[in-house]
């Protein structure tokens, strides 16, 4: 079975090789991801104005496309799943709305496509114990911190990915991979986000009270699913040791790079070269590279 | 010599904790009239009951003592199971030694264990002498005294009287209703308050077994649980009311027209009017403060026109007399006097008003109809200013309870006012919101999210008169920030205090009320109802602010308390009373003077004073006073209680 | 009193043998009519047994209920029917045909003296319920050293015997033979001519609050779990220790409105007593551990008995900290559990490092109600509470002649108010019985 | 220090705009608090969520307009998830953003031309999409 793939701007350009691992990993899950074809920006943010059906018009095309050609799609990016997803219920559920941007587009979608994240097709398209089963290199026991951030639990109604204040399906993985899941208060608080470009030192505060908490439960690594929260908690901790002394650093890992380390890719196409603290001695040290 | 058997309980750790239960029990066990000494983990629990009983019948024994908790707590428990074993249940006595010993001495268990032993060994110095005592049976008349005719009264009343009793209901006004006739609607529901309210007192008025006196009080009573005597005082209405129709001809001539108070001054009524048109019993009444008849002879117009002749000047106030077993004290509430709130403009502001005005500028038969208008001009107010906690929660200076209907009363006058006015805008100042009965949270925040009232949480400092409007000065707590509004209409929440003349009244049945002048019940927890004396019970906002649901509930309450009183031919009442030597007494009269409870009274024939059994409470005070040691309280004799302090000096 | 001439049976039926239920048999049978009183567990007193001290007087829980449990278990009038579910209900008022599931309680209680060897013997324990498993319990129990009547049960679920076929350690201790490992559970039938419903409450579980934990850090607990570490008869003999270290906590967080007065995610409505029994805990923690510091998260404070409002502000001059606004969060944080809420009335985020968290979580009616009422015929709102006939004037009449609402069943409520309440509906018994005399 | 409130004041343009463009309702606010409880940012905020709603709906317009709280919500939802009510906060804040975003004048919260160099191009294009998104008119 193969699916239909959104990439998404950060995964197409600057993180590129989030998006290559996950490719090579699903074929070495036995399926394909399938990009879309003419796919457009998903918007980056689900828009709040109630009023604003105009930048709901991006995520709706991408929609309705993925629909003439499936009936899953499936994203990389936590924001861009949040984005697609949203706008995918609001189709369902608001008639009105639905009506007028169909008219607008000159097309009729109904909100029935499935939208799912890379992650849930792990889980319920193949299953963590399929993926056990095909981990060559199991993780030795890695500890493990899942961050979920906020896209993919909020709103919990819509979203239905997992539960909101205590999710389980992240350390799921993690744990089917050989590693040790590290469960931490701050793996559902916000990043940041695009405070990274409003307000730097809010996003840099926010990443160093995570990263701590994650520390503090005795995590040797933070891993995301998310391009931008994985730059705030990565790229930032160069922020962090200037305005916290006592902070040490620690690797931020994309979800794929673990899963491409343990389906045994070579650790050379994983691109650890763009993470700015570097993973390599860790995943040395655990014999995994 | 008699045969004394003592018993000590562990309770659990409470007393074994503390206490060496087991050397007690040893050391006791050596006195020489103790002839059964044992411990055990709780006493009161049945397999210890049990082994008192069996001790009694094994051991012969003459007097038992338990040393355990409080005799408030079990001293029946364990007085009903040494009756059950044949004894007389006055010689056995509760040696407390856990509330007045073993938690109280927690960190010194030599000291605890020594006293323990003290308290037994003077709890058995009563013993040795204690009488066998019968209770005292009286006999009890079945009819009830109900004072108050608002919904609490209304509705006890009508539940003893469907239990088949008889009621004498007694209402200071001249007709029923209470309060409760001055309301719009009610909340939750917003349903109409007066139609189930006046279904009520026309059952009242037709039931067989109530008699109901308007326009009365209770003058005088007299007696105890059972037997009260009583009088009540009915005063003129100058109608005769089996005549009466109700017609209310003499309304439309009467000439003199003055301010209502049971239209909180909003309205106006005539010298002889009704209490409020469809009041029950629906007879008019002529006010002879106002009526020019009394006070110049000048008019009769009311007379001249009564097709029944009904109309008496000469009416005199009446002095019935009944007897009753119980009495249920139902006299609601007032709202606290406009007068002693200077902040508020209230009583100087015209459109500054309480929540029963607005009550009645928001009721269909009030004096606007129903129609929201200011009092000054009688234009429509657009901007509205609650205020809440208006003498209440305020230590200070004025009452320091929480009046507890407020909050919600007000959430339904600012839904009725926003229904009534939807261009206006209510506010409404509070300090908490307290919307804690059935369905009232959800009626508040639909008040607050549907009809767009403001809650400002703050108090308000001062309320004056500007630019022909109310000017409101307040806080919200919230933002910090002071508020001030231009207001056409402030309706002040004011606290419940307690109706006028409580406080006689309860001196007169010898009720209890607090420093505010709340009815005092007998337990707050376990006996809301019951009053302090025996006999009496309470019902309503008498005993503490309370809203129509719960005010229902316990008028109901004190019905089945009194049925279940009057359900038996006899009372029967503990026999550790007062008794007279009559060899001793001298006649001199102290002991009447000073028994708190009237059950001390001269024999002038004899020349000695006598006691009341049935209202002697067994309080000492006339043993204490008397000069010639010729009263004693039964089982607590000057030997005894003389005995029981030498075991401790 | 029995029947009268016309078949109108006079003898009540009281469904819970709480406070409410307790007070309403009393009444009644006080007032000459027998009770049936029936209770779903081994033994009566319900809820109140749980509690330490009672507001706003701080009187002893136990020492105030005691008296009348023992009164209920003496009195001529009362008949018990205790570990005993009422299953069917025919008829109607003045002749409701009841049947009653008496459940196995593997002792034979004409027997069982009540000497409490088989407890003391027993050798599986498993966590209480009754101290909100902060406690360990025994597999043949009674609820307590009073508990009226004073006769255990076997929890099969617990009981080696049962379990495993092996033990037998009570039936061997057991001086009279009372041990019966074949009883079974039995129905059996009464006629009464009203019924009080009054089987209480329960509280929200805190596993259902996710931004709380749920239920997963030892040291958030509830507020009857509050009742059973500060009462003298608890799992710590009425030392505040926390459960997960036994540690005495100095750093106390009382969150009020857990599950109330929230439409969105729980109930809507306020449960009543939660701001007076977190008053009264913060005092009662207070007294004991003086140098502990106390916060309360509230919404409103509702103190609105008599003598209540006093009591809070005293608790308040006591050095108590109220903050006026909700907690959003709590998570452990090593030893400490951080707690993340708001003082509405500075703006600011409050974040407190915990020892002990109390949730004053919603009062729900018992599960079981919705069934009961089935059986009666009587309705139910939205959230499981029986309806009263009328809002105002009948607050404990239901819809259906001859059946009765009592306490929590009909609506959150304090002790006061509910024992006004159940004497309201022994009164309305009292009544309908004379109307047929 | 000091507001004064009249019946246009409550049902202020600019509390009915910001309704609008959130479709929350701000009366159904209780105080409680809770999104400024568990607010990741809260910490920089010049007022917590919970009062600029009641600033807003007392129609403290300049004030509310004035402070950083709805430009430094980053959208987490935490809030909103969490509201007894069921208020969507984060509607709200970002309602009170476009009241400022949509004024006939540009009005961009962020300048561009004043980002340090080489910022856009180490920061990914969905923190950049996104930031414009919430911050440009």
């Amino acid at each position: 079975m193969n699916y239909l793939y959104f990439p998404g701007c950060t995964l197409y350009t600057k993180a590129k090789n989030f998006d290559q691992t996950a490719r090579n990993c699903s074929l070495l899950l036995g399926f394909e991801l399938i990009e879309l074809p003419n796919w457009t920006c998903c918007g980056a943010t689900f828009p709040l104005a109630t009023d604003n059906l105009m930048a709901l018009l991006p995520p709706a095309r991408i929609l309705a496309r993925a629909k003439e050609q499936g009936e899953i799609l499936t994203t990389l990016c936590a924001i861009c799943f949040n984005v697609i997803k949203r706008t995918n219920h609001l189709l369902q559920r608001d008639g009105e709305k639905r009506e007028k941007i169909n008219e607008f587009m000159e097309m009729n979608y109904l909100g029935d496509l499935k939208v799912l994240h890379y992650l849930e097709i792990l889980k319920q398209e193949i299953g963590f114990s399929t993926i056990k089963d095909k981990v060559k290199k199991p993780l030795n026991e890695l500890q493990a911190a899942p961050y979920y951030g906020c896209m993919l639990l909020r709103p919990f109604e819509e979203m239905g990915f997992d539960d909101k204040e205590r999710p389980t399906l992240f350390e799921e993985f993690l744990e089917s991979l050989g590693a040790k899941p590290v469960d931490f208060p701050y793996k559902i608080e916000c990043c940041g986000s695009f405070q990274s470009v409003g307000s730097p030192e809010v996003a840099t505060e926010c990443a160093y009270r995570i990263l701590t908490s994650a520390m503090k439960q005795g995590a040797e690594v933070v891993v995301s699913t998310c391009p931008l929260c994985t730059f705030n908690l990565d790229q930032k901790q160069s922020d962090i040791l200037k305005a916290h002394l006592d902070f040490k650093t620690i690797p931020v890992l994309y979800f794929t790079q673990l899963l491409g380390v343990a389906m045994g890719l070579d650790p050379r196409t994983l691109g650890f070269e763009q993470n700015a603290v570097d993973p390599i001695p860790l995943l040395k040290r655990k014999g995994l590279v | 010599m008699r045969r004394l058997g003592v018993f000590i309980c562990h309770c659990g750790v409470n007393i074994a904790g503390t206490v060496d239960v087991k050397k007690v029990a040893e050391e006791i066990g050596k006195i020489e009239d103790v002839c059964h000494s044992i411990d055990y983990i709780y006493m009161c629990s049945e397999p210890g009951q049990q082994l008192i009983r069996e001790a009694i019948q094994e051991k012969q024994l003459e007097g038992v003592v338990v040393a355990c908790c409080s005799p408030s707590m079990h001293e029946n428990t364990f007085r009903k199971a040494v009756k059950t074993a044949g004894m007389n249940p006055y010689l056995c006595e509760i040696a407390n030694i856990r509330e007045q010993c073993s938690w109280v001495h927690q960190k010194e268990k030599e000291e605890a264990t020594r006293k323990a032993m003290e308290i037994i060994q003077a709890t058995l110095e009563k013993v040795r002498r204690n009488e066998e005592l019968e209770p005292l049976a009286m006999s009890i008349n079945r009819n009830v005294l109900v004072i108050g005719g608002g919904i609490a009264g209304m509705t006890a009343s009508l539940d003893l009287a469907q239990g088949g009793y008889e009621v004498f209901l007694v209402e200071k006004g001249p007709a029923l209703g209470g309060h409760m006739a001055q309301l719009s609607k009610t909340f939750p529901d917003l349903s109409p308050a007066f139609p189930n309210l006046l279904a009520k007192a026309l059952e009242i008025v037709s039931h067989p077994k109530i008699e109901l006196f308007c326009c009365s009080e209770l003058e005088e009573v007299k007696g105890y649980v059972g037997n009260f005597e009583i009088i009540i005082h009915k005063k003129a209405t100058y109608v005769d009311w089996t005549r009466c129709n109700g017609c209310a001809r003499c309304i439309e001539v009467c000439p003199v027209e003055y301010p209502s108070s049971f239209d909180r001054e909003l309205g106006m009524r005539k010298a002889v009017d009704f209490l409020y048109p469809n009041c029950v019993p629906k007879r008019v009444k002529v006010t002879p403060t106002q009526c020019r008849y009394f006070q110049d002879r000048s008019c009769r117009k009311c007379e001249e026109v009564c097709p029944e002749k009904a109309i008496q000047f000469d009416q005199k106030d009446e002095r019935i007399h009944r007897k009753v077993g119980a009495i249920v004290i139902a006299t609601g509430f007032d709202l606290f006097p406009k007068e002693r709130l200077g902040e508020y403009g209230y009583g100087e502001i015209p459109d500054v008003i309480d929540g029963l005005a607005f009550e009645r500028m928001l009721s269909p038969d009030g004096p606007t109809r129903g129609k929201i208008l200011r009092p000054s001009d009688g234009r429509v107010p657009k901007e509205m200013v609650f205020i809440q906690c208006v003498a209440s929660r305020d230590p200070d200076r004025y009452m320091p309870y929480c009046s507890r209907i407020c909050c919600m009363y007000t959430a339904k006058q600012a839904k009725m006012y926003k229904e009534q006015v939807p261009d206006g805008q209510p506010y409404v100042f509070y300090m908490d919101i307290r919307s804690d009965g059935k369905g009232y949270e959800e009626f508040l925040q639909k008040t607050i999210e549907e009809n767009g009232v403001l809650y400002l949480r703050g108090r308000v400092s001062r309320v004056f008169q500007e630019d022909g409007k109310v000017k409101v000065w307040g806080v919200d707590t919230l933002t910090g920030k002071g508020i001030e509004i231009g207001a056409d209409l402030v309706v002040l929440a004011t606290a419940i205090i307690p109706s006028e003349g409580v406080k006689e009244l309860a001196a007169k049945l010898r009720a209890t009320v607090d420093k505010h002048g709340f009815l005092t019940e007998a337990h707050i927890k376990l006996y809301p109802v019951e009053s302090s004396t025996k006999g009496i019970y309470l019902a309503g906002c008498g005993q503490s602010p309370k809203d129509i649901t719960d005010t229902v509930s316990q008028a109901s309450a004190t019905a089945g308390k009194i049925q279940a009183l009057l359900s038996t031919d006899k009372l029967f009442q503990d026999p550790l009373i007062a008794y007279v030597d009559e060899t001793v007494c001298s006649g001199c009269g102290i002991c009447v003077e000073i028994c708190p409870y009237e059950a001390r009274e001269m024999d002038y024939r004899r020349g000695i004073s006598i006691v009341h059994v049935a209202l002697c409470q067994g309080c000492g005070a006339c043993i204490a006073s008397c000069p010639n040691f010729a009263c004693e309280l039964r089982n607590s004799s000057s030997v005894q209680t003389l005995r029981m302090v030498d075991t401790f000096i | 009193m029995g029947s009268s001439g016309n078949g109108f049976i006079k003898k009540a039926m009281v469904i819970g043998g709480g406070i409410a239920g307790i007070t309403a048999s009393i009444d009644i049978g006080n007032a000459g009519y027998n009770v049936l009183l029936v209770e779903k567990l081994p033994s009566i007193g319900g809820r109140m047994l749980q509690l330490s001290e009672t507001f706003p007087t701080l009187d002893c829980a136990q020492c105030t209920l005691t008296p009348k449990t023992v009164e209920t278990g003496q009195h001529p009038r009362i008949q018990l029917h205790t570990y005993s579910e009422v299953v069917r209900v025919e008829g109607q008022a003045g002749n409701f045909i009841v049947q009653i599931r008496k459940k196995a309680s593997y002792v034979d209680w004409e027997k069982c003296t009540g000497c409490g060897l088989c407890q003391q013997k027993c050798p599986s324990k498993y966590p209480s319920e009754f101290d909100r498993g902060m406690g360990l319990g025994k597999a043949i129990y009674t609820l307590s050293p009073q508990a009226v009547p004073n006769k255990p049960v076997i929890n099969t679920s617990h009981c080696r015997y049962f379990l495993e076929k092996k033990c037998r350690v009570c039936e061997k201790i057991c001086p009279v033979g009372a041990i019966n490992y074949q009883q079974e559970d039995r129905i059996i039938e009464e006629k009464v001519g009203a019924i009080i419903v009054a089987t209480g409450f329960d509280l929200m579980p805190i596993e259902r609050f996710g931004e709380y934990g749920y239920g997963e850090i030892p040291d958030v607990i509830d507020g009857l779990s509050f009742e059973r570490l500060n009462s003298a008869s608890g799992p710590t003999n009425g030392e505040i220790r926390r459960p997960s270290d036994g540690k005495v906590p100095k750093e106390v967080v009382f969150i009020q409105c857990t599950g109330s007065r929230d439409p969105e995610r729980y109930m809507p409505y306020c449960s009543r007593v939660c701001c007076m029994y977190t008053a009264k805990h913060a005092r009662l923690y207070k007294h004991k551990v003086h140098e502990g510091q106390v916060y309360i998260f509230y919404m409103d404070i509702r103190s609105t008995g008599k003598g209540y409002e006093e009591f809070i502000q005293q608790t308040m001059e006591e050095g108590i900290l109220y903050l006026r606004g909700r907690v959003s969060r709590i998570f452990r944080d090593g030893e400490k559990i951080a707690v993340w809420g708001v003082d509405t009335l500075t703006g600011k985020k409050v974040e407190v490092l915990a020892d002990l968290v109390v949730l004053a979580t919603a009062i729900i009616p018992h599960q079981e109600v919705k069934a009961l009422a089935q059986i009666l015929g009587i309705p139910i709102d939205l959230y499981g509470f029986l309806t009263e006939a009328d809002r105002k004037l009948k607050p404990v009449e239901t819809n259906r002649e001859g059946i009765y609402l009592a306490g929590c069943v009909q609506g959150p409520k304090d002790i006061a108010d509910t024992v006004a309440h159940a004497n309201a509906a022994a009164s309305k018994v009292q009544s309908l019985f004379a109307r047929y005399s | 220090m000091k507001i004064e409130l009249s019946r246009d004041k409550v049902h202020n343009e600019f509390a009915k705009k910001v309704e609008w463009i959130s479709g929350q309702n701000l009366f159904a606010c209780y105080q409680c608090g809770n999104c400024t409880a568990g607010c990741p940012v809260a910490f920089a905020m010049d007022l917590g969520p919970h009062e600029v709603i009641r600033y807003t709906l007392l129609g403290l317009e300049e004030e509310v307009l004035s402070v950083n709280t709805f430009w430094l919500c980053a959208s987490c939802l935490q809030c909103s998830s969490r509201c007894p009510k069921g208020i969507d906060i984060a509607r709200v804040m970002d309602a009170l953003r476009m009241v400022i975003l949509r004024k006939k004048e540009r009005r961009d919260y962020l300048q561009i031309s004043e980002f340090p160099e080489g910022f856009l191009e180490r920061v990914p294009q969905i923190a950049f999409i996104s930031g414009f998104r919430k911050f440009l008119s």
